[in-house]
């Protein structure tokens, strides 16, 4: 059975690397190509970065990033290991209400909650970061329930007030600690989600390095390609400093530990 | 490494509801300094309930705590210098074994050295002296719960607390780190309240063992005493094998048992109000004869159940069809095999009345 | 402590509410104004469903989403059950892999992946299907991972092996009803971005429900208030639909199991 | 419900590698049509390996698997039509208690009428025959696993394999479905396999119990040979509590230990090759008197473990200060408190010396 099972992963991963790594060399390719496809060369990412607003946009997003984060991280964790330390009693509604974000197409967010908003709030672009706090809400409180559910948090705690500790100790020293890498998660998936959102930023006429990419593709179809090589490979750095790092780090402490 | 900090504690008239459900009825329990109390039963029986509110992590109750004289119903778990061991992974994952030990000496703000050389000597005092640097999930079940055992005694706690600490290990582990529990918490001194729902670890570990049935303690005794002179009807049928045999009663103090006279024995229950009943003897007060078929003892061998020293023997007696069980030494027992034709002994003092 | 916890749960719950029901209540009541907003009214509803293209768009959007939803049932249950009973070998690349889509901005997809894409393709707009297929990804394959993660797969495999079953008799008759709700989830999780998503569509230049709405909404504020709250409503049913009825069905076979 | 599919299974000279390790070396085995045989060992001795190699679980083995005469190493796990029952957690969670019973018929196309029919037979046979309707997690676990043998009994299977199956169940569950096991099996008469760790458990439900270590099979006989007459010193030491006690050979068949001369058994191992060496007596072969504090048997109690119907007492021989372990009815026990000074005297027949 699972000779069998190998050679199936095997073409498993491939259609699945197919997927993406084709797509990604042709447009690799695409970005290298100088006049007019004639020959290969860097000229079209030079272009890029003299661009005006190159560096005005894509500081805007890694702000908003930076906002969405701290908020998920002061916000949603101990949101969430309340809820599971409460009991299951409103662990399906909470449920309920993080499945609406999904639901709610993310053009009734910009409309219909957009022109809710304190007007203090619209006059920033960092309105989007709430925005996006609601819109990651599904994927960040899951990601935290499912980190907390994967422990024996109950027993923790109660080991851990056992031994003398407050709450406040609890969940610094223990609780954050066990459940780090579904925080890293969270974390992350917010990230993501401000660096690469779209809809909300246009429809609300913000500008953020999403938005003027495709501004600026207007026309320019190779550079535009350039673009979109340049910011997924920073997206792509941000991803392995955090799923790598921590790692890391947690593998020295362990050989450190053994050794 | 005898410790100073024995205490008493009092447990008075403990009362917990759960919804409609009494978890906790009327529970009184001393424990002398120094004293390994086991609380026995089974699931549901409020021992873990008692436990907890011990340690203050089950609240709404009514009735007194007192330790060392001082109610202490009002405070919090984490102020009552408890030791907990929990049934199993209560291991802090991402620290070491010495720091899940120095745990409870790092949030009271003992500085670093002083609380690692504390911590090194307990694990000393657990066996596992070169195992500080593990984490938790690099560790066997068995070292877990020693090093859970450690950290809930590195603090010095009034009282040692182990929840159904060994109903997670493997058998051989089981009985290996009961022994060593025993040993340590004579060495070491500590008030301790044991709670279980295993018979014979309950008695191997305890000085007294507290029965609980329903949320009512009925009976708190040495264990040998629990087993030998249960307190009621129905302590004797839940503490270990028990056989029911018919008996009338031929005098306050004698009962008649299959043609054979037998002391009563007058539990809580007080003295029989009817002429008949059941008598309760344990399997090892009965033995067997060679038998020919006749008199009111006989019975046939339906069956042989190996287990190392003893050897359990169910028989069918002749008369009324009831089935017996008999432990015997495993070396005697091979003269009696399946089929063969036996008669019945009582080799009881007394017995108890069901009646 | 649980007396405390359940007043912060309060708390917590009001605020999540508060986050989501109050610019509700404010979209609802802004779509029923009329007359400049000095009366209230449904007008605002009676011309959206008027307005050209409102059936149409609708249709292609919940095409679209029917057709996402049968790709990942297709594709994706039996290879994340093949990756784990083939052991966890795969599963660390395979994650990976299924973490691209969550780094690389839906904006790079639009145009690197787009220009990659066969010629015949992109000359349909079920083209989108497959783009929604990659970038639900992270979702829909989270989702079946941790179903069956949180089964005891392996022993269920080979109790329904000892039983006499084929493989395919076990992938029927046990796994797939076994985590069916997991596979509700990720099905769901595809519709649900599929009917709402806006940024490949628009960048692509297809007529989608969501870029439908963006279109009408220039310049009729108040009636694209009305639709988002539509649009959301009608999102809603298929949430609920999709949400409660497997749960009732499977509570009246449990009463009919009881009974 | 006694059922005529009688087979005989013979393992002949299995071998399994994982990596580098050897998890089974030439192990061969006869099982007599309806024999219950059991494997007993610690984890990681083979026996589960054994068993799924049997199931077809396990593949890459070498040696033949032979039923009924016939070799069935190249016949995939769905086609040997053997039953199984798991360690835990084996139902279908989405069927009710009556379809996982149904389903090993079901996949074989049996129709509806006939296979629920079946399915109740089988529940009747295992005591929970109003339990149809329900779902797995609505069971205990011991009805859970009274439901997986109903299953795996339902079609009729040619080798009946059980894999630790009563490991995740409380003590006293354990001991009831244990007895039940073995009452089904009999009445059933399917041959069976069963592994598990724990000794209790193999000496009371086997015809024979095989012991394994390290992928070996070292003895396969019924429970009181394995126990009584160990095939040799591994055996001996890992089968029941044992003490060595400091021997010398008097003569081929004799040997004097603490000044009494006791028989000498040989073993696997052959005759003695020294003069001296550590005679094998288990705790329940000692017995106690009491005594001055002088001769050569001389000890002192140190401590006494009440274990209901026996109590372990242990003594420090006051000669060599090496501590002996006796199993004594408790009855008896009474009579020798802590402290008290005794002579141990043997009761052995005969002894297996590890020299």
């Amino acid at each position: 059975m699972k000779k069998k099972l190998t050679s199936v992963n095997y073409l498993v991963l491939l259609a699945a690397s197919a997927f993406f790594i084709f797509p990604l060399i042709a447009a690799f390719e695409f970005s290298l190509r100088v006049n007019k496809g004639k020959s290969h060369g860097f000229e079209n990412f030079r272009w890029v970065f003299q661009q005006g607003g190159f560096k005005t946009n894509l500081g805007v997003s890694f702000r908003l990033a930076l906002l969405t984060a701290v908020a998920v991280l002061v916000l949603m964790v101990p949101t969430v290991v309340y809820l599971h330390l409460g009991g299951g009693r409103w662990k399906r509604m909470i449920e309920f209400i993080c499945l609406v974000p999904l639901v709610v197409p993310v053009i009734s967010f910009a409309l219909g909650v957009g022109t809710a908003f304190p007007v203090f709030l619209q006059s920033t672009v960092y309105e989007l970061s709430f925005l996006y706090v609601i819109v990651s809400l599904p994927y960040t409180y899951r990601a935290l329930d499912v980190g907390l559910s994967s422990i024996p948090l109950m027993t923790l705690v109660e080991a851990s007030r056992a031994s003398g500790a407050s709450m406040r100790q609890t969940l610094l020293f223990v609780i954050i600690p066990t459940i780090r890498s579904a925080v890293n998660g969270a974390v992350f998936l917010a990230i993501a989600l401000s660096l690469g959102e779209f809809t909300l930023a246009v429809l609300l006429h913000w500008d953020t390095f999403p938005t003027w990419i495709a501004n600026i593709s207007q026309g320019h179809i190779l550079n535009a390609i350039a673009l979109s090589v340049v910011s997924l490979v920073g997206a792509w750095l941000v991803v392995l400093v955090m799923a790598v790092a921590p790692k890391s780090l947690r593998s020295n402490k362990t050989q450190e530990a053994t050794s | 490494m005898t410790e100073q900090n024995r205490v008493s504690v009092q447990l008075q008239g403990l009362r917990k509801v759960y919804g409609d459900a009494v978890a906790l009825e009327n529970f009184s329990l001393d424990i002398a300094p120094g004293e390994l109390v086991a609380l026995l039963g089974p699931s549901g029986c409020g021992k873990t309930t008692a436990l907890r509110i011990l340690a203050g992590l089950d609240t709404d109750h009514t009735g007194q705590i007192i330790i060392n004289g001082k109610d202490i119903a009002g405070t919090p778990a984490n102020k009552r210098n408890m030791g907990m061991v929990f049934q199993a992974y209560s291991l802090f994952p991402t620290m070491s074994v010495l720091e899940n030990v120095a745990y409870g000496l790092r949030v009271r703000k003992v500085d670093k050295a002083k609380r690692d050389a504390r911590a090194q000597q307990l694990l000393d005092l657990v066996g596992l002296g070169a195992m500080g640097k593990r984490l938790a999930h690099q560790l066997s079940g068995g070292q877990q719960q020693r090093v859970a055992l450690a950290r809930a005694l590195a603090i010095q706690p009034n009282v040692l607390l182990l929840d159904e600490p060994l109903s997670a290990l493997d058998a051989q582990v089981r009985t290996q780190l009961r022994d060593e529990i025993k040993r340590i918490q004579t060495e070491v001194g500590t008030t301790t309240l044991f709670v279980t729902h295993d018979q014979e670890e309950a008695m191997a570990i305890a000085d007294r063992v507290g029965v609980m049935r329903h949320g009512v303690l009925e009976q708190c005794a040495p264990p040998q005493e629990v087993y030998l002179n249960p307190a009621n009807v129905k302590v004797a049928k839940f503490v270990g094998a028990m056989n029911s045999l018919p008996a009338e009663v031929t005098s306050p103090t004698t009962l008649r048992i299959y043609g054979q006279t037998v002391n009563l024995r007058v539990g809580e229950g007080g003295t029989p109000t009817s002429k008949a009943g059941m008598a309760l003897i344990r399997p090892e007060q009965l033995t067997l004869t060679h038998g020919d078929g006749s008199g009111p003892a006989s019975a046939t061998i339906t069956n042989l159940t190996f287990l190392g020293p003893l050897t359990r023997i169910s028989v069918r007696m002749t008369g009324d069809s009831s089935v017996l069980f008999i432990a015997m030494p495993s070396a005697i027992a091979l003269d009696f095999p399946t089929g063969s034709t036996v008669n019945v002994e009582i080799r009881a003092t007394s017995v108890l009345l069901d009646f």
